[in-house]
């Protein structure tokens, strides 16, 4: 596969590591009430769909930044590619 | 001044050299090493040092300017003469202001130049860099026999490979390998 | 129709024109007892055992395509019960011995050859860990022997030892395990299932479960609404997308995991080889085909094809330990779709909505355990209780922290 | 024996004559031969045996595809199973045996299984065999295994080498034939980036085979002309011999370049062959058609090939199967056949074809009818044709093409489950929807079967490709040529045939075929693994399109309807060698050295593979016999005195910004707010499952920079997981990270006398007194006259011990130093071995303990773990499961009987209990001799360990043969309280 990386251009996949759906970035918060609760959804529930996917890829090889990848499962088509901190900072991962 | 010998990352006290079909493989070692990140926040300043220490704008992305290289987002490695400035990181530290962050790079590494007109020819067995389309300043982190190396093309006939120092004989081997095998 | 010796030798003189079919193509009926969703190698022998082990009747197997055109049909076919921890071991254990009477149970011959599997021990710590695991399948009541790198020479002699990059310091050996003919097991238990009086209906999908008051009241199918009184899902890589027909997200991700066939060569491998310091497990079929496999690509993908990267990683294991197949020629590799789950090990358990049952997260090791998953889900449907053997196989066990996870990686699915 | 089937003409070199051997036969060919179209030269039409029966075989076809001229190419080493004679380029001194039969190919014992056939039907196995159950292993299963295979292995390694690579390009056309070269011309014309590959050896495709003329030239006059054109422009790269294996996801293809197969050995340092990684924005398939064969009764004798294999063999190769031969068709592509060959004057006997109205010729005689039988044990010798009249005729021939009508090459375009359409006008499957990302297909692969179309089909195609790309191309002049119409009707099988072959290397019949349908093995894939149909070495492109008509035939159905024809990567066969190129033997991983591997090895070191490093793990002194001397040795000393060991291999993480602490503060489950700067703290790291991850130091060397110790195993890992929790969970912490791993040569010097070793080489103005630099100190310092160094005071040891640090050019000069300088306290260099010693007589944890299951209670750190903040892990170590009553603790086990092993491994049992998995109650992690205590001890799990001190319980390893007593104590062996650590 190739992913498009947003500063470096097209990459082979091979110079990647996968974590896994990009819904791991929502952390929740480990101080809350019912946070065992929702770290067990976290850490063990998935979507999984057959279809679009948002996914953390590690550029291990590369620049070592971490990427949301948007795939299709069924295809490998990928639409488009972010940088994870920026994804994360938009869905108020900051400070 | 310590009394302390130094080893070339293969091993021996002088720098090793090879030539085969025209291409020259040459280990470099008087070059040191510091990278240079950003401090949140602080992004452009420590470009703007990154070109005060290099005296030329600090590389864009995948670009390596003469003295500099871009080695991740907001990141770079900085080169100068191990001669005179074996202790570049801490020169460095001195002179970021809480810019940058700044770490001791040189002996991380190893290095080797490899000079000559079929470099392409070479580098098609090694990695998935599109040697062809180099024109020099570009500056790659990329897998050669399982060993992530930095590919900085300083001119269309001469390339440096920095990979990891712990490794040396290995991406040797794999350099040297190619080359017998494509020219 | 029982096959038998003489069977055999009339047909044989009279032309073959008595074989009947080995299943019917069933109708579906409006109604059943159970449904099965799933007609692959899981699937049907969960029909053929709640049929004959536990009486049960009116059943049907649903399967979207034709049956055993899943994992069982695209795997390595290997079977083993060489595992380390207390909730498996048991299970893969009772899985070999279902094995063992296999031909005989079936009247139908899978060609399970117990040519043995070795694990082969790189350093030193690896042999402390296979220790231990030699250790816990003989407390369980399996074989397993521990061999030194000159017993492995025996019956190896072409391994590399001279040029290797990781030393070979012995293995680890199950002389039980070894291979199936993986087609001929969905044959012969849906042959099986059959004669007891199972439909087996092909090219019927579920599109959605029908669910009344939080019971499943039947399933929704390409080829009409079929009742049932309880429905099992049994659709290994295609977990996710079927049960969130019924509201449920799992702890389950589709990976793919590729594998390799050679082209027909004379006898070199006598049994299994699994390398310690690589991805590279291998085997030889009865038709002469080297078959072999490596790490699964390491992506979701429900795409049933993988990449080149896996092709060359698992090569190069071949030629780290083999040398001598530089020369063998790679004749076919396909992918299939992998139901990876959290802590590596499978679910055979209940739904939270009444008569819904689940039986998947098989990751890439489903083939080896088909008997034991068909006889223990079979054992849930009928009478409500998890077989003695397949007790850890909860979805609330990552609730409770009880995971059951062989190789230590974590929620990581992509790393079991 | 001389060529006396040899024709005039063709593209041979008889200039250059070739002395090969087939089964020790000695032959002459000439270059531009393929093994195949030597052989047949030479007069030998039987290559091999088939699969099941053992029927003898020649060569089915001209090209890859073949299923029955496979052989054992060269000798010794080299020795080359299944390779196809059909593509095997001859060269001097070619070595090629016949493979599975015995004891000679003319005579082999086992095509008895021809005569048994009827009991060896399709599906037979899984009816038989079975009786008694035990037989499969001993008796049935090695008797088919003997008899299964085709070719064997040597069983030695082998001997050439292979490359692997990487290409670039905009346009990737595979298939060099009118419409790939067309396209290449195109293409290359318009700027793109081109790559034009193709399997053959000649470029040009059918040119090569056919008489016919593009313009003024011959066919293959043009294609030379237009290659010499292609290889002239600088953005095309011309590969023959280069097979394009699979399209895989995004434009990336696989492909092979056999360097070396066309010679006798690879010049030295080349390699045979070379695994091309292609990346192409976009993908021209133009892999022709594969013409496919008729089934009949005994269609399968030498002789017996498709009409366009015989006809390339007389065009291209001048080589025809016998003198007389005959034609069987469905269409007018045969006719061509009989037509070439008429004027190379080899007699036509007659053409069959199994149209009315066929076309008429003066020279040959022209039936309507079809073939019922052939007879001929060894070679074809006669064909016995029913006419449409009724009548039967009885026709002399030494050789017989069969042509079927043509399949497009469609498999490229399925290796991403595209599926194959029907095309009712060609009768054939043409490429489906849903290709390969950037795969166009054009000429016969997608049923443009002319010469003239395949032409304009891939000029046209590549001028799309290129203005897609934003190149503007213009269409290259063409030359004029045939434009023949198909005209076919399909034809697949003779009926009534006892046994007509479909699958020729397997040995499926029609009849197995129908008997598939009897038992409800009808859908394609089933009827493809009940009866191995399209299971052979060429992937069923000679079979499956048969297979599949007579199926829809019986079934009643269309065609499509019963399915389709699929094709998985690789095209074809390739070797191992090349997909794992270099990376094998001693060279399948790099390898990773130690900073002090030079001096390492000149002190006699046995080296041992940790992950890629290679670590010291002792060194034996000279009269040491075992290595349990050296480490007890390096033990006792560096106890006694000082030890030096080499730890550069722990990872090491620069961790920076004004967040580094807060950082390390959620990385850890320990508290790393507080640390001061100069002191280190060891930290465990768990994952976010709660089990323990990695454990190490940070030492803090300033208030925004801390230096992160990892474990030598997970340093890649580790990283990696610092930099998703910087990048991805708090992506606005000021923190930056790098690896120092190989930076730093660093070495632990441990033992009561270590800080006077220290103090010889760390210069005079810093502090290292006990007082100035205590227990877990850490700090910048310079050695040897002022070279930089860092210090850190921590022990694995249980020692007083120290981790110095230089950069690691100097970290052979520095050891070489320290232990001149320690002489005087006769220090010891100790390797992995004394370091596994005293790390678990210290009861310190390592990878054996954090084996990915464990958590901080088990290793008796539950404390550490702090509930006041939100770190890593936390939350999910709360779990029930994780804090059972009677978890998993860390203890240590001595002996009961000092003479007695305490092997890692080895299981735990209560006195008294059954012996059994229902009562196990734990495991030994990490073992060792203690020769400071004089016996072995060890460390492991037991539940409820740290209250079970001084229980004898019984250790278990049957896997081993160990069954006695030991007693349960504290994981601290030495130095309980940790007094030599603080001295």
């Amino acid at each position: 596969m190739i992913i498009n990386h947003p500063l470096l251009g097209p990459r082979d996949a091979a110079e990647f590591v996968y974590k896994g759906d990009a819904a791991l970035i929502h952390r929740p918060d480990g101080m809350a009430p019912d946070a065992l609760e929702s770290f067990i959804e976290y850490g063990y529930l998935r979507d999984n769909p057959a279809g679009e996917h948002r996914e953390l890829w590690f550029h291990e090889q590369g620049d070592r930044s971490w990427l949301v990848v948007s795939r299709n499962t069924l295809t490998h088509e990928i639409t488009s590619v972010e940088l994870a901190r920026d994804v994360a900072r938009r869905e108020g991962r900051s400070k | 001044m310590h009394d302390l010998i130094a080893l070339t990352p293969l091993g021996a006290h002088k720098p090793r050299s090879d030539h085969h079909g025209g291409v020259s493989l040459i280990e470099i070692t008087d070059v040191a090493l510091a990278s240079v990140a950003a401090r949140l926040g602080r992004e452009a300043d420590a470009a703007a040092l990154v070109a005060k220490i290099t005296g030329i704008e600090a590389p864009a992305a995948a670009r390596a300017s003469d003295c500099a290289f871009w080695m991740g987002p907001d990141q770079w490695m900085i080169e100068a003469s191990f001669e005179t400035q074996e202790d570049l990181a801490q020169q460095l530290a001195a002179q970021v202001n809480g810019a940058a962050s700044v770490t001791e790079q040189t002996d991380a590494w190893c290095r080797f130049d490899l000079k000559g007109d079929r470099l392409a020819d070479v580098f098609e067995r090694l990695c998935n860099a599109d040697l062809k389309r180099f024109t020099g300043g570009e500056a790659v982190r990329t897998a050669i026999e399982h060993l992530g190396c930095f590919l900085i093309c300083r001119s269309p006939g001469h390339v440096s490979v920095i990979g990891p120092r712990s490794s040396a004989g290995s991406l040797h081997h794999a350099l040297l390998t190619a080359m017998k095998s494509a020219l | 129709m029982r096959y038998s010796g003489w069977k055999v030798i009339k047909e044989a003189l009279t032309g073959h024109r008595g074989w009947g079919p080995a299943w019917r193509d069933a109708t579906p009926q409006a109604q059943y007892d159970y449904v099965i969703i799933g007609g692959g190698g899981h699937g049907l022998a969960t029909a053929y055992y709640l049929a004959k082990q536990f009486k049960q009747s009116r059943i049907a197997v649903v399967e979207k395509g034709w049956i055993g055109g899943g994992n069982v049909g695209r795997n390595t076919t290997i079977i083993r019960s060489n595992y380390l921890l207390d909730g498996n071991e048991p299970f893969y254990e009772f899985s070999l011995k279902l094995w063992e009477g296999l031909e005989q149970e079936l009247n139908y011959n899978a060609m399970v050859s117990q040519r043995g599997i070795l694990n082969l021990i790189h350093s030193d710590a690896q042999r402390d860990a296979f220790t231990r695991r030699g250790n816990a399948m003989i407390l369980n009541g399996a074989d397993a022997e521990l061999l030194s790198t000159q017993q492995i020479l025996d019956r190896y002699p072409f391994l590399n030892v001279n040029d290797a990059r990781f030393p070979i310091k012995g293995g680890l050996a199950q002389h039980r395990g070894g291979t199936v003919r993986h087609d001929a097991v969905a044959w012969g238990y849906a042959r099986g299932a059959d004669q007891c009086g199972v439909d087996i209906i092909q090219n019927c999908e579920v599109t959605g479960f029908r669910i009344e008051n939080g019971t499943v009241k039947g399933v929704e199918t390409s080829r009409g609404f079929i009742g049932a009184k309880k429905v099992a899902a049994c659709v290994a890589g295609s977990s996710s997308r079927l049960m969130e027909k019924a509201g449920m997200r799992l702890p389950i991700e589709s990976h793919v995991l590729q594998a390799f066939v050679s082209e027909g060569l004379k006898p070199v491998l006598p049994g299994v080889i699994t390398f310690g310091a690589g991805h590279f497990y291998c085997s030889q079929s009865d038709k002469g085909g080297l078959v072999f496999g490596g790490d699964i690509d390491g992506y979701n993908s429900y795409a049933q094809r993988g990449n080149l990267p896996v092709v060359e990683d698992v090569a190069e294991g071949g030629m780290a330990i083999f040398p001598m197949l530089g020369r063998a020629r790679l004749l076919r590799m396909w992918g299939g779709i992998m139901d990876m789950s959290m802590d590596g090990s499978p679910i055979i358990d209940r739904t939270h909505v009444d008569g819904l049952y689940f039986n998947g997260g098989w990751c890439y090791g489903g083939f080896k355990a088909t008997p034991a998953s068909g006889y223990a889900y079979a054992h849930l449907l009928a009478t409500d209780r998890p077989h003695e053997t397949a007790t850890a196989y909860r979805f609330d066990r990552f609730a409770k922290g009880r995971m059951i996870d062989e190789k230590g990686m974590g929620n990581q699915p992509n790393l079991h | 024996m001389t060529q006396k089937n040899r024709l005039q003409g063709g593209l041979i070199d008889r200039g250059q004559s070739y002395t090969f051997r087939f089964d020790g036969k000695k032959m002459t060919g000439h270059a531009g031969d393929t093994l195949a179209s030597a052989l047949l030269a030479n007069g030998v039409r039987l290559m091999g045996r088939s699969f099941k029966y053992h029927r003898p075989r020649g060569p089915l076809t001209a090209g890859s595809e073949e299923p029955n001229a496979i052989v054992e190419l060269r000798e010794g080493a080299r020795q080359e199973p299944n390779t196809r004679a059909t593509t095997a380029e001859l060269f001097d001194g070619l070595v090629a045996k016949s493979q599975n039969r015995w004891p000679s190919l003319a005579f082999d014992a086992l095509s008895v299984n021809d005569r048994l056939s009827s009991f060896f039907a399709a599906g037979f196995y899984y009816k038989t065999f079975m009786w008694p159950a035990a037989f499969w292993e001993k008796l049935y299963e090695p008797m088919i295994r003997r008899a299964a295979g085709l070719g064997s292995l040597s069983l030695q390694n082998d001997p050439d080498s292979y490359d692997k690579g990487f290409l670039h390009c905009d346009l990737l056309i595979t298939g060099a034939g009118p419409s790939g070269l067309a396209a290449a011309l195109t293409a290359g014309e318009s700027g793109l980036q081109v790559i034009l590959a193709d399997e053959d050896f000649v470029i040009g495709g059918r040119l090569n085979a056919e008489t016919f003329s593009l313009g003024d030239s011959l066919g293959s006059d043009w294609a030379a002309q237009t290659v010499a054109r292609l290889r002239s422009m600088p953005n095309v790269r011309v590969m023959p011999r280069t097979t394009v294996l699979g399209a895989f996801d995004h434009g990336i293809y696989g492909a092979v370049e056999r360097v070396s197969d066309h010679l006798a050995v690879p010049e030295a340092d080349k390699p045979r062959q070379i695994l091309w990684r292609i990346y192409s924005k976009r993908s021209l398939l133009t892999a022709g058609a594969l013409e496919r064969p008729i089934a009949f009764e005994n269609n399968d004798r030498p002789g017996i090939m498709l009409a366009s294999a015989m006809r390339a063999y007389a065009n291209r190769w001048a080589a025809t199967p016998a003198q007389r031969v005959a034609i069987f068709t469905n269409n007018d592509d045969g006719h061509r056949t009989a037509a070439d060959l008429h004027a190379k004057g080899v007699k036509i006997a007659a053409v069959i074809d199994t149209r009315p109205g066929q076309p008429i010729s003066i020279d040959y005689e022209i039936l309507h009818g079809e073939i019922i039988d052939t007879a001929g044990r060894l070679g074809l010798r006669r064909i016995t044709v029913r006419l449409a009249s009724g009548e039967t005729r009885e026709i002399e021939c030494g050789a017989l093409g069969v042509s079927g009508g043509w399949n497009p090459n469609v498999s490229l375009t399925c290796h991403q489950r595209s599926r194959p359409a029907w095309d009712e006008n060609i009768a054939a499957f043409i490429p489906g929807g849903d290709l390969p990302s950037g795969m166009t297909v054009a000429g016969a692969a997608r049923g443009v079967f002319s010469t003239h179309g395949a032409l304009t089909d891939g000029a046209e195609a590549a001028a799309r490709i290129a203005a897609d790309l934003g190149q503007t191309a213009t269409k290259p002049e063409l030359p004029k040529a045939e434009d023949a119409p198909i005209q076919i009707t399909p034809f697949w099988h003779v009926k009534d045939a006892k046994r007509a072959w479909v699958d020729q290397q397997n040995d499926v019949t029609a009849k197995d075929v129908k008997l598939a349908h009897q038992e409800n093995f009808v859908s394609v894939e089933h009827l493809k693994r009940y009866t191995t149909l399209g299971m052979a070495t060429d992937q069923g492109k000679t079979s499956n399109m048969a297979g599949l008509a007579i199926m829809a035939e019986i079934a009643g159905k269309s065609i499509p309807e019963v399915g389709t024809t699929m094709y998985r990567p690789p095209y074809t066969p390739a070797a191992m060698g090349v997909l794992a190129g270099r990376s094998r033997g001693k060279d399948f991983r790099p390898v990773r050295k130690t900073p002090s591997h030079v001096w390492a090895e000149e002190q006699g070191a046995v080296f041992v593979e940790v992950g890629n490093w290679l670590r010291a793990q002792w060194f034996p002194r000279k009269g040491e016999t075992t290595w349990r001397e050296s480490v007890d040795r390096e033990v006792l000393q560096t106890r006694k005195s000082v030890g030096i060991c080499d730890v550069t291999t722990l990872g090491k993480i620069d961790v920076q910004g004004t967040d580094a602490a807060a950082f390390l503060n959620r990385i850890y489950c320990n508290g790393f707010a507080k640390l001061a700067v100069g002191r280190t703290r060891y930290g465990l790291m768990l994952r976010e499952d709660g089990i323990a991850m990695d454990d190490g130091t940070a030492a803090r060397l300033a208030d925004d920079h801390f230096v992160v110790t990892t474990t030598t195993a997970n340093a890649v890992s580790v990283y990696r997981h610092m930099e998703f929790v910087r990048q991805c969970l708090f992506p606005d912490m000021d923190v930056q990270l790098i690896s120092t791993t190989e930076a730093w040569a660093q070495f632990s010097v441990a033992g009561p006398n270590a800080r006077k070793l220290l103090q010889k080489v760390v210069d005079a103005e810093f502090d290292i007194s006990n007082e100035g630099f205590p227990f877990m100190a850490c700090g910048e310092i310079t050695v040897c006259g002022g070279l930089r160094a860092r210090l850190f005071r921590i022990s694995f040891s249980g020692e007083l011990a120290y981790e110095i640090a230089v950069p690691t050019r100097y970290g052979d000069a520095l050891i070489r130093r320290l232990m001149r300088e320690g002489q005087e306290f006769d220090v010891v260099a100790y390797g992995t071995e004394a370091l596994g010693v005293m790390r678990i007589e210290k009861g310190h944890a390592a990878g054996n303990e954090l084996n990915g299951t464990t958590t901080a209670l088990n290793l008796g750190m539950g404390r550490m773990v702090s509930q006041a903040k939100d770190s890593i892990g936390t939350v999910l170590s709360r779990r029930e499961g994780l804090n059972d009553a009677d978890a998993l603790k860390l203890v240590g086990f001595k002996p009961v009987d000092p003479s007695k092993k305490v092997p890692a491994g080895a299981h735990l049992m209560t006195i008294g209990d059954p012996v059994n998995a229902a009562h196990d109650q734990g495991y030994v992690t990490s073992a060792c001799y203690s020769p400071n205590l004089g016996h072995h001890i060890a460390i492991g799990y037991l539940k409820s360990g740290d209250q079970r001190l001084g229980e004898v319980v019984r250790l278990i390893s049957p896997l081993t043969g160990f069954d006695h007593e030991v007693e349960v104590v504290s994981a601290h062996f030495v130095d309980p309280e940790g007094e030599r650590l603080r001295a």
